[in-house]
């Protein structure tokens, strides 16, 4: 790794960044562009989320405070713990643990360094951990590995059964930092007695981990409450995703985003329910005016995102689809089948989501437990991609219920569990009467194929396809 | 009505000039590094051998990797899009392309009236391309034009165990050392491209009539190895490295068709 | 004592004859197929520089790819303990040495007697390799000499997969076909390389002095990318071709065993 | 006498299985060695692990499987899709790891198209990948839940009485593969690695009991014996699953022996006991859970890596060869903290990325292995 990087932690830095960003808006149209300039990296995406308005502001401040949270844990007393994005964070909250979540910190990186995650993902190579594995943890791993980030107390995941190379980098980093760790387990199917057994049991033991760590009980009351506001999150969520189904879809590409951020980032805590009703005041009334979202105000294409989308450095993949006049239909990382989803009960697949049951101490880690074995990829690459509640099934299901014009594959090639079966995947979904493009690019790790050849399959594909001129 | 399709590749660039259905003149020449002179270049031998000049032609597609730097084209389609309309046009019952060009090999599913339905490219790091082929025939010392007759020759193929270009070249060098018998190295990778093709179709279940277009499909020992992998028979068409061109020279008619 | 280095590589072979620990004669060919035909022809144009004949030589040591196949050698030793050895005695404060050759390339830390501490190979994929420079060079259309050049000139190199030569090469076509400079593309080319390289490099652990051996050493564009990511200077090999280092490192332990078979 | 043991580690269907065949008997195979033989072996069905050998090419696997997976369970669907698995009345896939578990999604889908490749009975067997008590009791159903499924497709019954009879002859074998890990890593060799890979190569085709008595034999023969190899470097082995004998022949050359490993084609699989009292599907959970010692195993790496300088101080190991197939990531990052604590405790260590599959192109591997050894030389 170089030396550079070194002279300033890189959570800070993306900190200070963030704070910068979020006390422009403040300013007028002028000053902001003047104030800008400063962060030139940043500024398309900037400029695409401030575009969205009070949320877009909402969403900066929000990650700025994710990061303040981060750097000052220590100061405050308070433990820090890397985790997932399949994790829900709320756990944490409960017990005033503070997460840092790579992947989302990956993408934070992304966008705020020059040279993206390159040198973190490679410091990863360097200190031993394979080059083949995926790349949304490595690149903020690499970072923590080199001493360059805050004081990590424990790791704590939830892959096992799910994705190897997303809890090897845990695993990696726990032998390698010599931290405490701690892995929830997930049998391959969804339903049935034994699964929800396992899962409560295990997120049992999860919780002793956690107040072992911290010396400390979890508090029944605290727990609620923050369950609570996730229920109230879920619903705003439900209503924010039937909302894209109508058509012409009132969201625009980059709500999604800040849909699945804000729950991956904040669960539970009021910052993400303002967030999401700001999302809500703008969604329903375009709806009100049967406006699209798209900026053109025309939707011409529905696509949906069966795996993850891409972010590379910017915003490119959204600015590329609102050009394009295409509305975006989530992927794999925004259902998180609750009770109050809208997809659950339309579907009639109840079964496949949580209740939130608040009665008391068990009922509710019952319910934190279920929820978590419903977050995004640990519900439905569990198992085999065609077996019920799985993949093929939930992709099927949301883009007929999406009216999705086709279906984009696209992730990152460091995914072993994903790219086992994406061949019987995509001529199932091709049978089903779904274009299918798989992309080989990286979300994560622009060197892998660079956004101009990625843009061109895409061009191509719904050229060759017919579904566009 | 007179048509042009140019086809500009990562090895060669191909034009082809149509009148009603019929091949005026044709031209493939190795592509240099700007695809813009590529094109002209190509494009001028053709007219030339046509007797024609471009202002005679009515609607010109390009097509390829440079379709998008071709000066005189007046409209571009995809390479798959082309290769699905050309191979239908040569022979109307295909409904699988197995195309194997320079830089990339696509295996193609049409409909009867050559619309693509589905394709798929190699996605193998190791990639069973044209180059592959010319990589190794220069490892070897053998001219392209003499690898399929070679291959002919073959009693008992190798096994090649590297997915990778340029580490193949080292294994295949290693053969040599160790005594093995060229033809049966060429019969080897021959076999191994044309599985690496066999395996696209397979993943986008073909089973109607199956063509192999692209340059490589000028190589009788790839036609015979696919046929082999492939287990059917593979249907020839006239001029498989031009068919891209031919496509797009079709797509061409319809263009000018339709604004006239 | 007259001793002899002979380094049979993918791209080149090389010979070197030393008396007394001084090279007394020198010789890079391209290679052929087959490896003793090159070691052969390379070590007949250096026995006639030298104005001997191979019956003079006393000692002589096959290294490279194809050293198991040389005919005449006494014995054979792997390229990443003649590397070591050449480096050490070319530079005597070196203590890092990295080598990217046409196949593959290594980092190695060494000791005083440029023995070895610690080595890393890449042998996941030929992104890592001198080939790998030399296939974009001609899809770009620039001559080897010419790549390494291309960094100090560019504005804005392109980031390239460095997870693959095939998909580096479509990826350069695109970039080819979208208008950017040679100049661009070509540094991209090189800090890819570099970037792998420093991870290898890093692997094991830098020391201080740092050299590069092998034919990429030549590439200017590579190793300016290297300095940079690695922070720290790479010190030149002038006394000879680096592409040669091996083939002196050769010639240095076929000395060395002829000295300890003399002592037992 | 150990050609018997080469004869049958290199043919699929290699003699014994071809008479149990020929004798009425059923086969099935499994992918992983947390799969626990004596479920079938009691049901009087010969348990067969599944490997890639003899796969050349691999355009029937990479219709189904994405470019970015192991070559090994690639390897498995090819000879699948070729039908050179048309002995199987079953196979048993397991979520070893996520390629392998593909293996399920894929053999499943290639069976739709080319009806010879899938055998008739298909099991995905849920092994929990950590050790508590609730995975424990998991695992304890699960193995009930096959066990019940073999029963039913084979109309049979599986007694309990049957298990500790299975149970006690494959204990016996183990402890015969272990005394011939301990002629191993002897002081004087009495065993080239290729050739003890050889033999725990047969033990998980050929049917247990000849299988023990041909063991038998061979120990008996080495130890009587007075072939000894001495003046080479000791090597231990670890890393990706390891199938190939030339390999380890190539590695061990004229000068190296490879006197231990930790691969589950190796040590792992033959480490430790099973119960002989209680319950016997709970014995048989408890042992194949407990005692694997695979990374897959997540959050143990402490464990493993003492097992690992245990074995390196009992076998005066050398110097270490840490080898994964590419794309494994749970021993190619395994392999890495390895490498660094070894070298920290002064075990010289080399990593190799490899692929699975047909040894063509040796000179790399050979050279990095020259240089290895030219490294132990001081
Ligand atoms: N006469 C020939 N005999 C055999 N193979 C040939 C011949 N000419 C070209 N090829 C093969 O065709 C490839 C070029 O195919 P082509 O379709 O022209 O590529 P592209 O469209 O990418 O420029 C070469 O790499 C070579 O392998
Ligand atoms: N003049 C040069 N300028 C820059 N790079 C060069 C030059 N000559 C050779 N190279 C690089 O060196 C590599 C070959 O290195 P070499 O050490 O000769 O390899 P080997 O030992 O395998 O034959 C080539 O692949 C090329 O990338
Ligand atoms: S994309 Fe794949 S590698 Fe990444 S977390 Fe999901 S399952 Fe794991
Ligand atoms: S091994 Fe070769 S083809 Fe594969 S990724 Fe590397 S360079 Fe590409
Ligand atoms: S070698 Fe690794 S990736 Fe391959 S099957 Fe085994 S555990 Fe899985």
């Amino acid at each position: 790794m170089r030396k550079e990087l070194k002279e300033y932690p890189f959570d800070w830095m993306i900190w200070r960044t963030f704070v910068a960003a979020a006390r422009m808006k403040a300013g007028s149209e002028k000053e902001y562009s003047q104030a800008v300039k400063q962060l030139p990296y940043f500024r398309g995406i900037l400029d695409t989320i401030y575009g969205i308005g009070e949320p877009g502001q909402l969403f900066i401040e929000m990650v700025a405070e994710y990061f303040e949270k981060i750097i000052f844990a220590r100061k405050r007393g308070q433990k820090t713990a890397i985790t997932t994005f399949c994790f829900s964070p709320a756990v944490f909250y409960a017990l005033d643990i503070v997460p840092i979540t790579l992947e989302l910190v990956t993408v934070a990186m992304g966008a705020t360094y020059k040279r993206g995650t390159a040198d973190f993902l490679d410091y990863c190579n360097e200190v031993g951990f394979t080059e083949t594995s995926c790349s949304s943890q490595r690149g903020t791993l690499g970072a923590y590995l080199a001493g360059n980030g805050v004081t990590i107390d424990m790791v704590v995941c939830d892959s096992p059964g799910v994705c190897d190379t997303n809890v090897n980098a845990f695993a990696f980093a726990s032998a390698y930092l010599d931290k405490p760790f701690f892995q929830l387990n997930m049998p391959p199917d969804l339903t049935g007695a034994r699964s929800t057994e396992y899962h409560r049991a295990d997120y049992r033991a999860l919780i002793a981990f956690l107040e072992e760590q911290i010396g400390r009980k979890l508090d029944t009351e605290k727990l609620r409450e923050i369950l609570t506001e996730v229920r109230k999150q879920d619903i705003l969520m439900a209503e924010l995703e039937e909302l894209q189904i109508l058509v012409p879809n009132p969201l625009p590409v980059t709500f999604n985003l800040l849909i699945y951020a804000g729950r991956f980032l904040f669960a539970g805590m009021p910052q993400c329910t303002r967030l999401l009703e700001s999302l809500l005041k703008i969604g329903r009334e375009n709806a009100r005016q049967n406006q699209s979202g798209l900026s053109s105000g025309k939707e011409r294409l529905r696509g949906f995102f069966c795996y993850i989308d891409h972010y590379g450095q910017d915003l490119r993949l959204w600015h590329l689809l609102d050009q394009m006049e295409i509305s975006y239909h989530g992927n794999i990382l925004s259902k998180m089948w609750s009770q109050d989803a809208y997809y659950a009960k339309a579907l009639d697949r109840l079964e496949d989501a949580y209740n939130i049951d608040t009665t008391d101490l068990d009922t509710l880690i019952d319910s934190i437990a279920d929820l978590n074995s419903r977050m995004p990829m640990i519900k439905s690459i569990r198992g085999p991609y065609d077996a019920p509640h799985m993949w093929l099934q939930d992709t099927l299901a949301l883009a007929k219920l999406h009216r999705a014009d086709f279906i984009v594959y696209n992730g990152t090639p460091g995914c072993r569990n994903t790219w086992g079966m994406v061949k019987p995947f995509a001529r199932d979904t091709e049978k089903n009467g779904f274009p299918t493009l798989i992309l080989y690019s990286d979300a994560f790790d622009m060197r892998v194929e660079s956004w101009e050849t990625t843009a061109s399959r895409i061009e191509e594909f719904l050229k060759v396809r017919r579904l566009r001129p | 009505m007179i048509v042009a399709g140019c086809d500009v590749g990562s090895l060669t660039a191909k034009a082809v000039i149509m009148e009603e259905g019929n091949i005026l003149a044709w031209e493939i020449l190795r592509a240099g590094t700007k695809p813009a002179l590529s094109a002209r270049e190509v494009m001028d031998k053709t007219l030339e051998k046509a007797s024609l000049s471009m202002d005679q032609i009515a609607w010109c597609v390009g097509t390829g990797y440079g379709r998008k730097q071709i000066p005189f084209a007046r409209s571009e389609e995809s390479e798959i899009a082309c290769h699905g309309r050309g191979a239908v046009w040569a022979a109307s019952t295909v409904r699988t392309i197995v195309d194997i060009g320079g830089q990339d090999a696509k295996a193609i599913k049409v409909d009867a009236q050559g619309n693509v339905i589905r394709y798929l490219y190699n996605d193998k790091c190791a990639s069973g391309t044209g180059r592959f082929l010319e990589i190794m025939a220069d490892a070897l010392g053998i001219a392209l034009d003499d690898l399929g007759e070679l291959a002919g020759k073959a009693t008992n193929p190798v096994t090649l165990s590297n997915q990778c270009v340029v580490f193949a070249e080292t294994e295949i060098i290693s053969l040599v050392n160790e005594g093995r018998n060229v033809a049966d190295i060429i019969a080897g990778l021959h076999r191994a491209l044309a599985n690496r093709a066999a395996s696209m179709v397979g993943s986008i279940i073909a089973d109607e009539e199956v063509a192999m277009t692209g340059g490589v499909a000028k190589n009788s020992g790839m036609f015979r190895a696919l046929e082999t992998a492939l287990g059917v028979p593979v249907r020839r068409i006239d001029h498989p490295q031009l068919n891209g061109a031919i496509g797009a020279a079709l797509f061409a008619r319809d263009a000018a068709a339709a604004r006239s | 004592m007259i001793t002899a280095g002979c380094d049979v590589g993918s791209l080149t072979s090389k010979a070197v004859i030393m008396r007394d620990n001084r090279i007394v004669a020198q010789e890079v060919i391209r290679s052929r197929t087959k490896p003793a035909e090159s070691a052969v022809a390379v070590m007949n144009m250096a026995l006639q520089k030298a104005q001997m004949t191979l019956t003079d030589i006393v000692f002589c040591v096959g290294t490279g790819y194809g050293r198991d196949k040389i005919p005449f050698i006494s014995e054979a030793v792997s390229e990443i303990s003649c590397h070591a050895r050449g480096a050490r005695w070319l530079l005597p404060t070196v203590k890092t040495v990295i080598d990217i050759g046409g196949q593959d390339c290594k980092a190695m830390r060494i000791d005083k007697d440029g023995k070895i501490l610690k080595f890393i190979t890449n042998d996941k994929c030929a992104s890592g390799t001198g080939r790998f420079l030399e296939v974009m060079a001609r899809i770009i259309n620039v001559s080897l000499d010419d790549l390494g050049g291309l960094s100090a000139r560019a504005t804005a190199p392109i980031a390239l997969a460095n997870a693959c030569t095939v998909w580096a090469q479509a990826d350069v076509i695109q970039h080819l076909n979208d208008g950017i400079s040679a100049e661009d593309i070509g540094a991209g080319i090189n800090n890819a390389m570099a970037s792998r390289m420093a991870v290898l490099a890093n692997n094991i652990g830098l020391e201080r002095d740092l050299c590069m051996t092998g034919g990429v050493a030549k590439n200017a564009g590579v190793v300016s990318a290297l300095e940079k990511l690695l922070g720290m200077s790479i010190k030149r090999i002038k006394k000879v071709d680096p592409q040669l280092v091996g083939a002196v490192g050769a010639a240095l332990i076929a000395g060395d065993k002829v000295e300890r078979r003399t002592a037992s | 006498m150990i050609d018997a043991f080469h004869e049958s580690s290199t043919t699929l269907f290699n003699r014994h299985v071809r008479n149990w065949k020929t004798d009425g008997g059923k086969v099935v195979g499994y992918t992983c060695s947390y799969v626990p033989d004596e479920i079938f072996h009691a049901a009087s069905i010969l348990p067969y692990r599944l490997r890639g050998v003899g796969a050349r090419e691999m355009n029937i696997a990479d219709a189904y499987f994405g470019p970015f997976i192991c070559s090994l369970p690639k390897c498995l669907l090819q000879l699948a899709g070729e039908g050179k698995y048309h002995f199987l009345d079953g196979a048993v896939v397991t979520p070893g790891c996520d390629s392998m578990r593909r293996l399920d999604d894929c053999w499943r889908k290639a069976g739709e198209d080319r009806a010879e490749a899938l055998p008739s009975f298909f099991f995905h067997y849920a092994v929990p990948h950590k050790t508590a008590d609730y995975s424990l009791k998991w695992f304890i159903e699960e193995t009930r839940r096959l066990q019940a499924a073999v029963e039913k497709h084979f109309n049979v019954t599986i007694t309990d009485y049957q298990l500790y009879d299975s149970i006690g002859i494959y204990n016996e074998g183990r402890l015969l593969l272990s005394r011939l890990d301990a002629l191993r890593c002897a002081p004087d060799v009495a065993i080239s690695g290729a050739d003890a890979l050889a033999v725990v190569l047969a033990s998980t085709t050929i049917p247990r009991k000849s299988f023990n008595s041909l063991l038998m034999d061979l120990i008996a023969q080495i130890e009587a014996g007075s072939d000894r190899i001495s003046g080479r470097k000791r090597l231990m082995l670890v890393g990706s699953a390891n199938d190939d004998v030339e390999l380890v022949r190539l590695i061990e050359g004229d000068e190296a022996v490879v006197v231990a490993d930790n691969l589950c084609f190796g040590a792992r699989f033959y480490a430790d006991l099973v119960e002989q009292d209680g319950d016997p599907v709970a014995a048989l959970a408890k042992r194949y859970l407990y005692h694997n010692d695979c990374p897959r195993m997540f959050g143990d790496y402490k464990g493993r890596l003492s097992i690992l300088k245990e074995k390196i101080e009992r076998a005066a190991v050398d110097g270490v060869i840490l080898q994964n197939i590419r794309f494994c990531d749970l021993h190619g990052s395994e392999n890495g903290i390895f490498e660094r604590d070894l070298e920290a405790a002064g075990i010289p260590c080399m990593r190799i990325e490899r692929e699975y599959g047909p040894l063509v192109e040796t000179g790399r591997i050979r050279m990095r292995i020259d240089a290895f050894l030219e490294r132990l030389e001081k």
